[in-house]
Parts: C-alpha cells; structure tokens; sequence
C-alpha cells in the first residue's frame, strides 16, 4: 500500500519531468533561425517545394498549435515520421535503440564488474602504492576525451596489432551483432572506461565510508574476517549509494556511445540522434531526446526503487 | 570532544583551514594537480610572453612541417605554429573550463539552496526542472544553441555554464536540507530572521566545502566537456582554437605520422583535467565532505 | 587466574594536530565473575583502554605495554588470531547502539554470524541460536523480531541486540563501553539489569566502562578511576565511592548532584563547582542538582536555598494577563503512514508573563517539539498555537518578524547552535542584525559586550568561533544571543545541559536574576528534574507526546501523582552503593507487588 | 561476402563505400526533393533505366546510349519539339517497354509537379507542352518555345524514366498512382519483397535493401540493355563517419572507398595495401553567396569594386594546393572548371581578379575607404558608393559549414587574407543543413536577413545538370540565387544559353559573371577522392556524382 503511493508519486513527478522536457526540447528546436525545410530539400529545392514542405509537416502553424498536436500524436505512441529517413520515427528507434542499449547496457556491465571490486580494493589498500596507481589510472581514464582514447584504441589494436576488428557488428538484429563478439570489444571498452574511473571512485569511497562505521567493529568484536566483513557487510552498504548514481549516468553513457557509435560505424541511438541533429531532422530530434529523457527517467526510478528494495531504511524514509 | 576542547582550547581562528591545508598537502596527488595546473596556467598566459608566435595569420608556406628548428612543435595544416598554438588554445579551454565551472557551481549553488530551503512544493518545481535538465542530452541543448548563437569564448562559457550547472544544483540541495534544520537557523527564523539572511549568512557560508570541492570538479568536467564540444565542431569557431579543437583537427592527421598535431593537444588535456580532479580530491579529503569517489 | 591482564598500557594517537597521548601506563586486572567499573572525565582515555583490550584500536592509535586475555596476548597479535579470539573469549558493547549494527543486515542474521565464526552450526542451527539469545536478552516475540532490521527496533532492543552478539558464544571477558549512556533511565535499568543476571550466571568477567556512579554503585564490585590516560585510584565499590582517597576522585564524586525526593530529605547533598569538564553533554541521565556555590551546602536545596526566580507559586489562572504562550490540543505527527511517530498528541499548556515553566519527561517523550511548536518551527497537524496573544499561524512576513523579536531561544544542542563560521559576537549580534537594522556598530558591539558579560563570558571571547568554545561556554553564548534583545519571552531547551555544575549553577542564577528585571516568560525545556525542581514555578510533565501531569513545582515532584512521574524519579540512581542497593530492592518488591 | 569481413576475394562482387552519413532510404525514380538525392538517384537508375542518361560515365558529359532506353532523339528543325525512338527492350517480366511506359512518367510528373523533386517553374514539365505517342518505340514532345537542343537533352529529358505502367498503373488518376506510388516506397523493409518493386529495366535487381542502408544489388538476368553488369554482386555500405569509413578501408573490407584530401598523405600507404588512389572530380562549382539584401553590409556588397576587392583577396592557387592537398582547382566563374569544356570563356579560365592584396587595398582606397585600427573604414561615403554610409566598417561574417577540418582551415586562410587586406572577416560554423536554412532569399527587413556570407561547399557548392545553365542561382528571383542577385544583363544571358543553340550564349555568360561576381569564387575541391582495390576498372566516375554499378568490372 505504502509503496504503491510511492510508485504513484514518483510515477507522476517522471511523467511531470517528461512534460517539462518535452516542452523544453520544442520550444527550442522551433526558436531554431530559418526551419529546416531549405536543409531538408537542398539548396536546389524551390519556394514551392519549401512552402509544401512546411505545410506537409504543419511548420506553417502557431507552435502552440503545433505542440498540442505532437503531443497528441505522442500519446498514440506516434513520434511522427523522419524528413530525411523515409521511415517513422517509432520505427527507427525501434531499430536502433536495441543496439545503442547492447552497447551502453555492455559498458555498463562491463565497467560495474570492474569498477565496483576495483574500489573495494583501492579502499582497503587506501595510501598504498596500488590505491594511488589505481587512482591515477582512473583520473587518466577519466580525463582522457573518449574521442582520443578511442582513436588511440583503434590506432593500437586494429590497425598496429590487428587484434580486433575495426567495426563493430554491423548485423541488424541482435542475433547479429552477439554472433560477432570480437567486434564488440573495443566499442564496449571505449564506453565503460570513464565508467570505471567514476565508480571505482564512488566505490572507493563508499568503502572508505563503511569501513569506518560502528558496525564494522561490532563485527569485528564478534570475530569476524577482514573478508567476512568487505563481502557480507561492506559490499552490500556500498553498493546502494553507488546503484542511486547509476540512473544519473544515463545520459553520460548516451553520450558516450555517440562518440563510440560513431568511431566503429555501428549505426545506433548516438548517431540517429547525431545525424538528425546535422540534418534538421525534427521528429527524428524530438524522438531521440524524448527517448533518453525517458531513459533516464526511468533509470532514476529504478534506482530508486531498486535502493527501496535493497535498503529497508529506505522505505520507511528514515535513510 | 568537549572535555579536550576545556583543556585546549585553539586560539588561531583559521585553524580549520589551516588543518584542511595540511591535509590537502598531504595528498601527494592534489598537490602534483595543484603544480600541474599552475604551470599550464604560466605557459598559457605567460608563455606566448616569452615564445611569441602569429596564431592570427595562416601562412601556407609553412604548413605541416614537422617539430624542430623555428617551430619547436612544429606547424599545424594552415602553418600555425604548434607550440604557440598549444598556449593560445590553451588560454581558451582554461578559462572557459574555469569560467563556466564556475558560472555552472555559481547556477547551482543558488538553485539548490533556494530549493533546499524553501522546501515543499517550491523544492519540487524546482526539482523537477533539475530532473528535466539531467534528462535532456546535454548535447542536444549545446546543438540548439550554437546553431542560434555563435559561440565565441564567452558564449561557450554561458552556454557549458547553462547545461552543467545540476549536479552542483543537487549537491547544494542536499546539503541545504540539512544545513536547514540546523540548530542556529533555527533559532534565526524563531526569532524572526529572515530567509536571505538565512541563506546568505548561515547556509552558503556552510556549504563552502561542498561548493568548493564541487565547483573543483565542474572545472575538471567543463574542460574536458569544451574538449568534447569542439570534438563536435560546436566549439569555439576558427580561427580560434581550445585544445579539444585541435585534438580533433589533428585526428585526422592521426595516419599520417603528425604526431605533434595530436599528442600535445591530448596530454595537455589529459594533464589539467587530471591535476582538478586530483586537486578536487584532495579538497574533498581536506573539507571532509562527500562527493564524487 | 585473570581473564584480563592490562600491564602499562600506553596508546598514542597519530592526528592531524599531532599525537596524542590517550592513555599512559595503565594496569588493570579482571578477575572472572568480577566487574570492574572503569570511570573517569570524559576523554580520560576509557574507551581507549576497552578497545585495547579487544584488539580494536583505530589505525591511527600506536599501543605499547602488555595486555594479556585468557593467557593471549593482545598488543601486537595478528587480524586473525585476534578474530578467534573476539566474539568468543571476549565481547564487546559499544557504546552507541544506532550504529552498531549493520542497517542492511536482519538482526537475527548478524548474532547468528557471530555463532558461525566460532561455532561449526548450520545456518539454520545457528538461526535457531540466534532466536534463543534473543529471547535471552529479553526481546519479545524472538522469533519474529529476529527477521527485523536494526532500524526497525528502539534504542533499547537495539542494543540487547549488541549485547545478544557479546553473549552469543559465552565469552569469558566482557567489555562493555557505556552500554547505557544513549538509552532512557527506565531503559537503562532494565538493560543493567540483564549485564548483571549474565555476569552472574555464566562467572563472566566484566569490564564496564561508566561515567554514571549510581550505575557503578549499583553494579560494580571493584572501580578503577582514570583520570588523563592514568588510573588514579583503584578498589572495591564501597572503598572508592564512600571513601575515596584521591583528591579527583573526591572531587568527581562531589559533582554528583542529588534529587530531593519525598522521603529522603536528609540524605547529604555534596557539590563542588571547580570539577573541570564532567559535565559532558551526552550524559542525560544523571540527575544533576545545581549546587550551591563552593561545595559546603549539605542540606535539602529546595527546602533551604530558595530558587533565585522563585515568586508566589502562580498556580492559578488569574495571575498576571493573558498567557504568552498558548498551547490548546496541539498534535504534531512526523512521516506519514504506518511509520509516522506521534510527537505530541493533544498537548496544551500556557506560560503566563513573568512565570518560569518546566517542562519535564523521559527523553523522546516530546518537550523540545513541544518547545518548538510554541516557537513556530514545527507545522501543526491540529491546535492551535499563539504567542502573545496573536496566532502565529496567521502571522506572516513583516508581521511575524516582529512578533518574533520579543523571543529568545536556546535549543538543545549548543554545538549545533551556533554557525561555525561566525565569530561569537556576530552569533551574538545576529538579533541585532535582524531586528534592529539601523543601531550603529558601536552601539551593537556594546550591546554584544554587555549580553555576553551577563552570562559570565569574557569579552575577549567575542573573536573566537564556536568550535573554540568549550561546550559550556558555547551554551552561554547561545545563551547571551537569546537574551541580547531582552525578551518578552525565552525559550530555553535544555540550556544547562553541557555545563559542569557549579556553570550551570551561575548561568541559571543569572537568568533568574534577568526574569526579575525584565519580567520575562521563561519555558524551561529539561529532562533534570533536579534543575526543574529549583527553577520552574509549574512543571509539565510529558510522556510520549501527551502531558502527563501538571502542575506547581513542588507539589508534583515530591507528591507525584502518577506512576510514571514517580518512576522517573525513582529511576535516577544515586551515587551510593548501599542506598543504591537498598532502592533498587525497594523497587523489585514494589513492581512485583 | 560479409562486410565487417574482407573485401570480395572472388570476383563475383564489390563492397562499394556509400558517402559518411548517407543512407540509402528511397526506391522509386520519382518524388519528393527530400527523397531523391544523388545516391539514391543512382541506385534507382540502377533498376530502372533512364530514358536518356546524359552523364558523364563515358569520360566526358554526353549521352550515354549504352545505358539509356532511348536510341534517337531527333528536334525539330524549330528546336520546338524532339521525337524520340525507344530502344528493343523489355521489362524483367518479359513485357516490352513502350512509349505508354514514357506517357505514364509524363503523366504522373504533370499531375504532381509541385512535389517531384526536379521541378522549377517554367522548366519541365511546364515548358513541355504535349506528349503524343506514334507507336510502341516512338513518341514526340512539343515544347513551348525553341530551345537548345543540348540543353533540352542535358537538363530535361534526362530526367524521363520509363516506369512499368502495366505494374504500377493501379487505376485512378495520375495524383492518386502517385500517392500509392510514393506510400508504397515509404515501406523499406518492403524494397525486398514487394511485387511491385520486380519488374525492372535496369542492370541490376534488389537482393535486400536493409533498414540500416545496407544495400544488396544483384545483376539482372533479364536485362537487355547495353549495360550489362559487369559484377554479380554489388554492396553498397553504410558508413556513419568518414573516418569509419577510412578503418574499414585500411583493413580492406571495402573495395571502392574513399579518403578526405588530408589524407592524401597517406596515398602510399593505400597503394601498398593494393589499392589506386583516385581523385573524382565533380560536375560543380564552389562559391559563398554574398547577401545582397543584408542591411548592414548589402549596400557595400553592390559595388563592384568591392566584390572584387574581396575576390582579389582570395589566393586561390594556394588554397587549392596547400589546404585542399592540391585536389581542388581554382575557379573563378560559373562553370566548372575541373574539367575542359566548351562552355568555359576565356575571361573566367584567366582569372580576372589574380590574388593581391595590395590591388584589393588599392580598390578600397580609391573608393573612400581608410583604414581604421586595421579594418578599413568609409570616410568619403561620396566615394564609396550608393547606400554606404560614412562610418561603415568592412567587416563581414560567413556562416560556413561545420564538420570538415579542410573547410576550417580555408576559412582561417582566407580570413587571414582578407585582414591583410584590411577586412574583419569572422566566421561561424554550423552544420551544411542549418547554413542553408539561415541562409536563405530575404528582405532586408526580415529578422533571418542578418546573414552576410553562406558556405555549404565542402564538397562542392553547386552540382550541375549536364548542361551548366545559372538560371536558378544567378537570374534575378532563381530559385536557389540565395543572396538575391540581380543584373538585367545576365538575365538576358542566361536565357539566351538556354534556348540558343550555339555555346557562344554560355561563354559570354561565363566571361560575364566571372567579372561580375555573384558571389565569392573559390576552388573547386573535387567530389571525392576515390581509393579502389586493383583490378578495379572499365569505367569512368561520373562528374554527375552519380554512380553506375553495371560499368564496374574486376579487370583482373
Ligand atoms: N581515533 C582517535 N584519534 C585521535 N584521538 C583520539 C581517537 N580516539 C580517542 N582519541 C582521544 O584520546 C583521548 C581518550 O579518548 P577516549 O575515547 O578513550 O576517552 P573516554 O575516556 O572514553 O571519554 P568519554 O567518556 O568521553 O567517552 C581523548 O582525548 C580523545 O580525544
Ligand atoms: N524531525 C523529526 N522527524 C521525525 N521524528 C521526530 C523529529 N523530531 C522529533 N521526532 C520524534 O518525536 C519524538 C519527540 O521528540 P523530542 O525531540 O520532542 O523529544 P524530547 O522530549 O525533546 O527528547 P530528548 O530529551 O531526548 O531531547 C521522538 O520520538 C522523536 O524521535
Ligand atoms: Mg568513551
Ligand atoms: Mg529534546
């Protein structure tokens, strides 16, 4: 009952968030100079051909008009239909969006499975050489523009050692691209590297945090192990305020993969989103950013929740 | 606590500084990032004092010639000079980096603390928009708006300043929450003080530590986040240049063995984005809060 | 054979200001069966010795000398033959129970963890043991509550939890470090109580680590007394507390203040002012008596020395006005649903102008929300509230400022009082700074001067920051902030409780002395009966959120009207082992009966 | 052969590299501007044969009868109407293909002109005034008026595409075959399978075509054609970057790729891995428009002196040797001067505003302008022009496209030139979509109006028709003369090498708009530079842009 009106409010606050974005995201691609009708149809296209553009797209009507009209077609679950692409909206995400979140999803996984012991060890060695060697690493691989590390990957490993390949699976379906697992290496550690840094760090600390804390003694005053006590007790404290910042690293990881999508040609989420934005492509923009907002809306809800369910505290709103 | 407090009392009023000092300079890593940033900051602003270059004027006699005699790092494909490149680029992702840290953890410092003590449905409007923010690509925003405006130094400053000012916003939120129900702002608003003075006096002045260490990893994050916009080509336009623009103007170089078009550009940000957020690190050590890893 | 033999222990603390030296060269023995009572100033360096007993020193702390448990040594052994070693030979309570669990953890999982790291049982097995120590320890409905998460538990089950942990596999040696400081009088009791039966039953040597004498008198059969990393005086219960030889001992002891109560008017009162730094903050449950100047005054304070505010008792209505505060059915719930705590359920009480009010009840039992209604600071669920005379729920910007500067108010906690960042004259000034915006500087660091001068500060206080207060002085400070704009009404939330007794003594004086001259209301927030009992005219008191019973001071401390007024009188021991003894009797057969 | 593999080892296909960022999305030969691009112009010409294809896959721009259903087509003595003989040829069903198959494009185009991408009032099909079929093969158009018989053929009927009527005629008036016909090609995933799709004419059929732009073409069996395929299999890969592009070329899974004129650097290293690196000249020319209508810098944009003060600033030569890599060629008109042809005057191929600074500073000073803090300034406003008030500062900005490394680096030349000079020249990127929308015609009052300088040619700003006619970028309201142009004198010009059937008219409206200066002449980069595996070859890249798959053959 309790967590049902939880749900329920933090069901309408992301419903409200994603009102608020998509008004946002209108107001300004229309306050965009010009309309894309002159992009869209080339510098050859006609008056005419411009004037019957935007009036196919309904761009010659009041945005409030207009905005009402979107939304009404996005409760139907209809973003509309590309300028550019020849196919719907929904379509196109719906092809794209399964391979963007195999890689994010990857990079995720990838960099939580190595971030989160790398933090706990970094913690438990804290000031030893190995913490700052780690530590060091971690702000490089932080620092580093995914931009140039990937191109440093790429540099290295395809073409220098050619150990993997320099695309990713260009497959369609994910059958495809999980049929192809050499190819998937280099995006997936392009995406999780600056995930690595940021949570071995939130690990670490989170580590440091518990490891300090009273009932670690009480623990140990009941003999229990250093390693008893890192897995049956400080892992699972460290963890729920690490799961709560994962939904706010959505968006980080969508941008990421618009630089991966882009440097191993695999045609996802990043690049619909990137070459709709070079090409005035409005529906196909909206979509996009509609998209990852209810990503990371619904990212943020389920760490929450999840954090709910992990830490009983929590709920009871003593936490 | 108290009982060591009757016997020692401290005379130094600043010794809580002076303690985060110590440990600040404790940290080996924070100070090399201190060190790191203060020599980038003299070669950007008072190396092309010493090393004067013409980075207003191409000169496609000289182009691409690779490190040593004239041009010690060589010459870029419109024949720049690359060291002076490196200092003129230089002073560009500096202060935008700096500035619009800045401006984002000024943004976000009053954002959240209003929210945070206004509390009730105030706090959650302004939450909401927070929330909205975070879930708008970032990138999305920095399209629009270098499409409508050109973005000069300055206007990439507003526009870095505009999109990364949330997360500040909910730090400062959070600890305004707390900061809020203390003990002595209490008793302010029991005896009828106001909400400025509150937020002004009491709460700001008490989230320093938070605001500062924040406002250290805003700065790490908006260099690397111009780097990433110029990598776009929504940068800071040509002929002026940051690092991250010629980071991606010399990736394409990358086959060709012009190693001096991409290795300086990339260690310099590498270097300084590394140093602040060694230099945050060691802030947070010093102030003790919590905060990124 | 001792179960633990401490032999020159020192422990040096590495910190950021440089080391410090926490304990120098103790020795203490323990024998089994035996409790010894460590006690001591605080920050003399007891918990340092608990904790190294155990093997449990922070990273930072540097240990020498010998300590030997059951034959092992300790100083120097290895993390693993430490953990065979705790948990089983020896166990430990710490002091806070909040945190000494882990919150992620169900509580019958963590003392059936303590069971399988020294005992070969099967989860279930162990499950099973679990639920019978709970049940030991005296948690009702174990096998249920064992499911339970540590939040989901008060205080005082929280630590039989800790307690059921230390017992779980029969240790020889226990170590108890102010098992009880956080917990209730009543609580407290109970949980003494059960130490004592275990000690007994299994021949368990104790090492109880005390500042409360009533608890040692009632408890211990030797004391050992620490007084900056050194043990100055060690004996047998009656030797120490009834005979003491060292002069800090004597000292320590004669701090104690005494509740008068009904029938025990002749027991002696002993107080001294100049004991440095025994007031400490987080002892709530020692009933301190403000003591009369320098230490000679051994009879009956109510009786003899009347209380310095003291007026005809104004127990009836008509005196003086309309009330200045107005409390009529107030209820304030916080959270919502099922876990929503009742903080005050229907509460209504008045203070008229001129009339000190006490407020009076067990700690959680709702006197400082109750202070903080009448303040404004907490929204009502229903009641209504209204300071002189106005309704503060109507009252809004402008309006409400100026209704608010004839307030004063200290609340509870005098480190959270005051900013940090701000020297003492700006805390001081801040009222000026709000409600008299134009008063020139000159005239403010006067007013600022006079405030603090009042409550017994130097001026040379007024550039320090808070941090560089000790905690009486930082309370006298607040102090000095509420009274700067000399108020039609104060607030006072247990303004005396970080002072040491003979401070209390003189900051209590001087607000009565400022009553008289300005006239003010006073609603006087305490859980110190004894202060309660010289201060206040009328006394509330509370108990969980409602009031209890009320009414002039005197008649309802010693004639109590209901049970649990006269528990919680009842409940406060007193630092003599044999009256002690002899009370605690009285009480079983009277419980039972 | 797969495409994250290696490149074909048999001879029995290609792995043809598609432009960074273009998908192939569109089937039909007819439609909208925002379907029919180059690209998917080309591979529907693939499945259905032009009428007339006049290209330049033969070497140089001409009729490429091998690949056109056409055989003749014969004007009439007035040059007012041509009758046209259709080849022997049959649909992949085995249907012939008729003059009815030509009256059923006709008809379509005339019914729904306002959509179809190749109109522009007054052309074709306006100026077309009937189609009247003889018989099967033979068929004639009557125009409006006399036209040049090149022009015509170069610039209209090249656009003709019989379409088989007996498939795709599913009743009703021509609007609404048009609608069925543009919705039925909105379904991708249906290019594969969908009946309608199957009966071609071309070389080549759909294997798949898949919603990611990948695109399998196999050879036509039925074909009849004079283009036979030369290869079984053609892929035509996606690419999201150029870059992209460049890794899978390196590790050899591509076979006829590209590269960016930076790389041209590495030519060796594609020659050591087997491939020829081959520049691909376009059909184009490259210019920025100046904003005639601009209200700050419009009235000093009229004068001529200082059009060609600015052109004088341009160094050209050095532009298209240093920053383009030597794969550019100065141009200094309206007509392409990557190639020769008989429409170039001599007064454009002799560059009438040679580089100098000094000449330009000189025109700006004998003009009333001085300079001022190293811009110059309109002190003599007598001078200087009509319009320029005193005061006026040169400063002009350019909205240049973004994205491409070599564009930035002519923009930073040419800005340091134009200082020397003595004119502020700031620029600001965005990408080529966003510079045509904020670049468009307008009135000084319009608030879009404050654009002064356009550049959206990367690649090339301007690809023409076969036959390079300025009627819609530089005739007074052209539809693409984006910064309102205007001179009566060119107007009657550009007319006149459009219905003259001599190449005078063109060379004097070259040698006209090369002095004139519409716009900012610049080099001419070439479309792209091609990298093909060895053995790659028998056919000509088209300076059309368009590629022609069935000319392709493994040599070796
Ligand atoms: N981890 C630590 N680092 C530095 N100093 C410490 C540490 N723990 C304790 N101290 C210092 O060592 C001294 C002894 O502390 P300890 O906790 O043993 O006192 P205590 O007698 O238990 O006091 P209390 O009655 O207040 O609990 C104090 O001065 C204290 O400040
Ligand atoms: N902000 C709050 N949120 C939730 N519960 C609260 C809050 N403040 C007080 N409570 C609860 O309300 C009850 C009354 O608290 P209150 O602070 O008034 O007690 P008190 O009588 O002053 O106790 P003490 O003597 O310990 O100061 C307690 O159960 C407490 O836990
Ligand atoms: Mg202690
Ligand atoms: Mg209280």
């Amino acid at each position: 009952m309790d967590t049902l009106l939880y749900l329920t409010r933090r069901v309408l606050q992301a419903l409200a968030v994603i009102l608020i974005v998509t008004i946002v995201v209108f107001c300004l691609l229309h306050a965009l100079p010009g309309g894309p009708a002159r992009g869209i149809l080339g510098p050859q296209a006609t008056a005419g051909q411009i004037a019957a553009f935007n009036h196919e797209q309904g761009l010659d009507r009041p945005l409030p008009v207009q905005y009402a009209y979107y939304l009404g077609t996005l409760v139907h679950g209809d973003l509309g239909t590309s300028y550019t692409l020849n196919e719907a909206v929904s379509r196109l995400i719906e092809q794209r969006l399964p391979k963007t979140l195999v890689l994010t999803v990857l990079s995720a996984l990838v960099g939580l499975l190595l971030a989160i012991p790398l933090g706990m060890w970094q913690a438990v060695r804290r000031n030893k050489p190995a913490d700052y060697v780690i530590t060091t690493l971690s702000f490089v691989a932080y620092s580093t523009p995914v931009y140039f590390l990937g191109l440093v990957l790429v540099l290295l490993f395809t073409q220098t050692l050619r150990w993997f390949p320099s695309q990713a699976p260009q497959g369609d379906t994910l059958a495809q691209v999980f049929a192809d697992p050499a190819a998937l290496v280099l995006p997936v550690v392009t995406g999780a590297a600056s995930m690595i840094a940021v949570f071995s760090r939130y690990m670490r600390a989170a580590t440091l945090e518990n490891l300090s804390e009273d009932y670690v003694r009480t623990a140990r005053a009941g003999g229990a192990r250093q390693g008893a006590i890192l897995f049956r007790h400080v892992f699972r404290n460290s963890l729920t305020p690490v799961v709560a910042m994962l939904g706010y690293y959505v968006p980080v990881l969508f941008g990421g993969a618009l630089v991966v999508e882009q440097l191993f040609n695999y045609p996802g989420m990043g690049l619909l989103f990137w070459s709709a934005a070079q090409s005035s492509d409005y529906p196909v923009l909206l979509g996009c950013v509609l998209v990852i907002s209810v990503a990371t809306v619904v990212g943020t809800l389920l760490a929450d929740v999840v954090q709910r369910i992990v830490d009983p505290r929590v709920k009871a709103g003593r936490a | 606590m108290t009982a060591v407090l009757h016997t020692t009392v401290v005379a130094e009023p600043v010794a809580g500084y002076r303690l985060s000092l110590r440990r600040f300079a404790r940290n080996k890593l924070a100070v090399a990032g201190l060190a790191v940033v203060v020599l980038f900051l003299l070669f950007c602003f008072v190396g092309p004092l010493l090393y004067s270059t013409d980075q207003t004027h191409t000169d496609l006699t000289q182009v691409n010639l690779a490190p040593g005699g004239a041009h010690l790092l060589g010459t870029d494909a419109v024949g720049h000079d690359e060291l002076g490149r490196l200092m003129y680029g230089g002073k560009i992702s500096l202060l935008v980096g700096l500035a619009s840290g800045l401006l984002a953890t000024v943004i976000g410092t009053l954002w959240g603390a209003v929210a945070g003590y206004a509390g009730g449905w105030v706090d959650a409007v302004m939450m909401r928009v927070v929330d909205a923010g975070i879930a708008i690509p970032a990138l999305f925003i920095l399209l629009v708006v270098s499409a409508i405006t050109s973005p000069g130094a300055l206007g990439l400053i507003v526009i870095l300043g505009l999109v990364s000012w949330l997360v500040p916003s909910r730090l400062v939120r959070a600890e305004t929450l707390t900061l809020k129900n203390r003990d002595y702002v209490l008793t302010l608003r029991a005896t009828g003080g106001t909400h400025g003075r509150a937020i002004l006096r009491h709460i700001l002045p008490n989230s320093v530590s938070t605001i500062v260490v924040a406002a250290t990893f805003q700065v790490a994050d908006a260099i690397l986040l111009v780097a990433y916009v110029s990598y776009l080509g929504l940068g800071v336009q040509p002929p002026s240049t940051d690092w991250g623009g010629m980071l991606s103007a010399g990736l394409t170089a990358a086959y060709s063995g012009r190693w001096w078009l991409i290795v300086p550009p990339g260690l310099a940000i590498i270097l300084v984005v590394c140093a602040f957020n060694a230099i945050g690190d060691g802030l947070r050590d010093a102030f003790d809060v919590r905060g990124r890893g | 054979m001792n179960i633990l033999d401490i032999e020159d222990l020192s422990v040096v603390f590495t910190t950021d200001t440089g080391d410090v030296p926490a304990v120098g060269g103790v020795s203490l023995r323990v024998r089994p069966g035996e409790t010894l009572a460590l006690v001591g100033e605080s920050g003399s360096g007891k918990s340092t010795v608990a904790l190294a007993a155990m093997g449990l020193l922070p990273g930072n702390a540097r240990a020498s000398g010998r300590v030997t448990v059951d034959g092992t040594e300790i100083v120097g052994a290895g993390e693993a033959e430490l953990a065979g070693l705790r948990g089983r030979t020896a166990s430990m309570v710490f002091q806070e129970p909040a945190s000494a669990l882990d919150p992620l953890t169900r509580i019958g999982r963590q003392i059936a963890e303590v069971v399988r790291n020294h005992r070969p049982l099967s989860r279930a097995e162990a499950a099973r043991e679990a639920v019978e120590l709970l049940r030991k320890v005296g948690i009702p409905e174990p096998e249920r509550r064992a499911s339970a998460f540590p939040f989901q538990l008060s205080g005082g089950q929280r630590q039989r939890v800790v307690i059921a942990m230390a017992i779980a596999n029969s240790p020889s040696l226990l170590i108890a470090d102010e098992p009880t400081t956080a917990l209730d009088v009543t609580v407290q009791a109970e949980i003494l109580d059960l130490l004592r039966g275990l000690a007994a039953d299994s021949g368990t040597g104790v090492l109880l680590v005390t500042h409360n004498m009533g608890v040692v008198a009632d408890f211990a059969d030797r004391v050992a007394v620490m007084l900056r990393g050194d043990v100055v005086e060690t004996g047998s219960v009656e030797e120490v507390l009834l005979r003491p030889t060292h002069e800090y001992t004597r000292r320590l002891l004669a701090a104690v203040p005494r509740l008068k109560v009904d029938g025990e008017g002749g027991v002696p009162v002993g107080a001294t002012g100049s004991v440095t730094g025994a007031g400490e903050a987080s002892a709530p449950v020692a009933a301190e008596a403000p003591a009369p100047g320098d230490g000679q005054a051994t009879a009956p304070v109510a009786a003899e020395a009347p209380a310095p505010g003291e007026k005809p008792v104004a127990d009836d209505e008509e005196a003086a006005g309309p009330p200045v505060v107005h409390l009529r059915d107030v209820a304030v719930r916080f959270g919502r649903g099922p876990g929503a705590v009742r903080a005050l359920d229907g509460v209504s009480l008045d203070v008229r102008p001129g009339e000190t009010v006490g407020l009076v009840g067990e700690s959680g039992s709702g006197k400082s929300t109750a202070a903080r209604v009448a303040l404004g600071l907490v929204p009502t669920n229903s009641g209504s509230v209204s300071l002189f005379g106005t309704d503060l729920g109507r009252a809004r910007g402008r309006a409400r400022r100026a209704l608010l500067s004839g307030v004063g108010v200290v609340l509870q906690d005098p480190v959270a009082s005051l900013d940090a960042r701000m020297s003492v004259a700006e805390c001081v000034a801040e009222p000026l700074r709000t409600h008299r915006r134009g008063m020139p500087a000159a005239e403010r660091r006067e007013r600022v001067a006079e405030a603090l001068e009042l409550v017994r500060l130097p001026r040379e206080l007024a550039r320090r920051g808070p941090r560089e207060l000790s905690g009486g002085q930082r309370q006298r400070v607040s102090l000095a902030r509420a009274l700067v704009l000399r108020p039609r009404l104060l607030v006072a939330d247990e303004p005396t409780s970080a002072l040491d007794v003979s401070v209390q003594r003189t900051v209590l004086e001087v607000i009565a002395e400022l009553q008289d001259e300005l006239g003010f209301a006073c609603l006087f927030v305490s859980h110190d009966l004894a202060v309660v009992q010289e201060f206040a005219q009328r006394v509330v008191v509370m108990r969980a959120g409602r009031v209890e019973e009320q009414g002039p001071t005197m008649s309802t401390l010693l004639h109590p009207e209901t049970e649990y007024t006269r528990r919680l009188i009842a409940a406060v021991p007193v630092p003599d082992p044999v009256a002690q003894r002899r009370r605690r009797a009285a009480d079983r057969t009277g419980a039972t009966a | 052969s797969g495409t994250s593999g290696t490149s074909s080892a048999s001879h029995d296909s290609i792995n043809y590299a598609l432009p960074a960022n273009f998908t192939p999305n569109w089937i039909l030969p007819i439609g909208t501007a925002a379907h029919l691009n180059t690209n998917n112009i080309s591979i529907a010409n693939t499945l259905w044969e032009p009428l007339i294809a006049y290209d330049g896959s033969t070497g140089k721009i001409a009729w490429n009868k091998a690949g056109s259903v056409a055989t003749a087509a014969d004007f009439a003595a007035d040059n007012k109407s041509v009758r046209i003989t259709l080849g022997d040829r049959h649909w992949s069903d085995g249907k012939p293909i008729t003059s009815r198959d030509v009256q059923f494009w006709y008809d379509l185009i005339k019914a729904n002109k306002a959509q179809w991408a190749g109109y522009n009032p007054g052309k074709a099909p306006d100026n077309w005034t009937s189609f009247k079929a003889e018989d099967d093969r033979h068929f004639t158009l009557t125009f409006d008026k006399a036209y040049n018989p090149q022009w015509m053929l170069a610039n209209e009927l090249n656009s003709i595409t019989p379409l088989p009527q007996h498939v795709w005629d599913k009743g009703g008036d021509p609007k609404q075959v048009w609608t069925f016909l543009n919705n039925a090609a909105k379904n991708i995933a249906g290019y594969q399978k969908d009946a309608l799709w199957k009966t071609i004419s071309g070389p080549y059929a759909v294997k798949s075509f898949s919603t990611s732009g990948k695109v399998v073409l196999t050879a036509n069996k039925k074909y009849d054609g004079g283009e036979k395929p030369g290869i079984p299999t053609v892929n035509l890969l996606p690419f999201t970057t150029a870059d992209a592009e460049k890794n899978a070329l390196r590790s050899g899974s591509v076979d006829y790729g590209y590269i960016e004129a930076t790389d041209l650097d590495q030519k060796g290293s594609f020659t050591g891995q087997g491939y020829t690196v081959k520049p691909w000249s376009g059909w184009a020319i490259t210019y920025m428009p100046y904003n005639f209508n601009n209200p700050a810098m419009g009235a000093v944009f009229k004068q001529l002196y200082a059009r060609q003060a600015i052109q004088h600033s341009i160094d050209q030569t050095s532009l298209a040797k240093v920053v383009l890599n030597g794969t550019a060629v100065p141009g200094y008109g309206p007509i392409p001067q990557g190639q020769a042809s008989d429409f170039l005057s001599p007064v454009q191929k002799d560059n009438p505003y040679p580089f100098s600074t000094s000449t330009a500073r000189k025109l700006l000073t004998d003009h009333g302008w001085s300079e001022q803090g190293g811009v110059m300034t309109c002190t003599e406003p007598a001078k200087c022009g009509e319009g320029v008030a005193k005061g006026t500062k040169f400063e002009m900005q350019v909205l240049s496209q973004s994205g491409s490394t070599v564009t930035d680096n002519m923009m930073s030349a040419i800005q340091s030139a134009f200082a020397k000079t003595g004119i502020k020249f700031s620029i600001k990127t965005a990408p080529v979509n966003s510079v045509l929308s904020q670049t468009p015609q307008c009135t000084a009052g319009q608030s879009i109006c404050k654009w002064q300088l356009s550049f959206f040619g990367t690649a090339g700003s301007w690809y023409f028709n076969a036959f390079p006619t300025g009627d819609s970028l530089f005739q007074s309201k052209g539809g693409s003369n984006f910064g309102n142009y205007s001179n009566p004198e060119v107007d009657k010009l550009i007319s006149a090498s459009t219905t003259s059937s001599s190449n005078q008219a063109i060379q004097d409206y070259s040698a006209a708009l090369a002095k004139d200066l519409p716009v900012i002449w610049l080099p001419e980069p070439v479309y792209q530079i091609s990298v093909m595996k060895n053995g790659l070859g028998g056919f000509w890249q088209d300076s059309l842009a368009n590629f022609h798959p069935a000319q392709w053959k493994w040599t070796s």
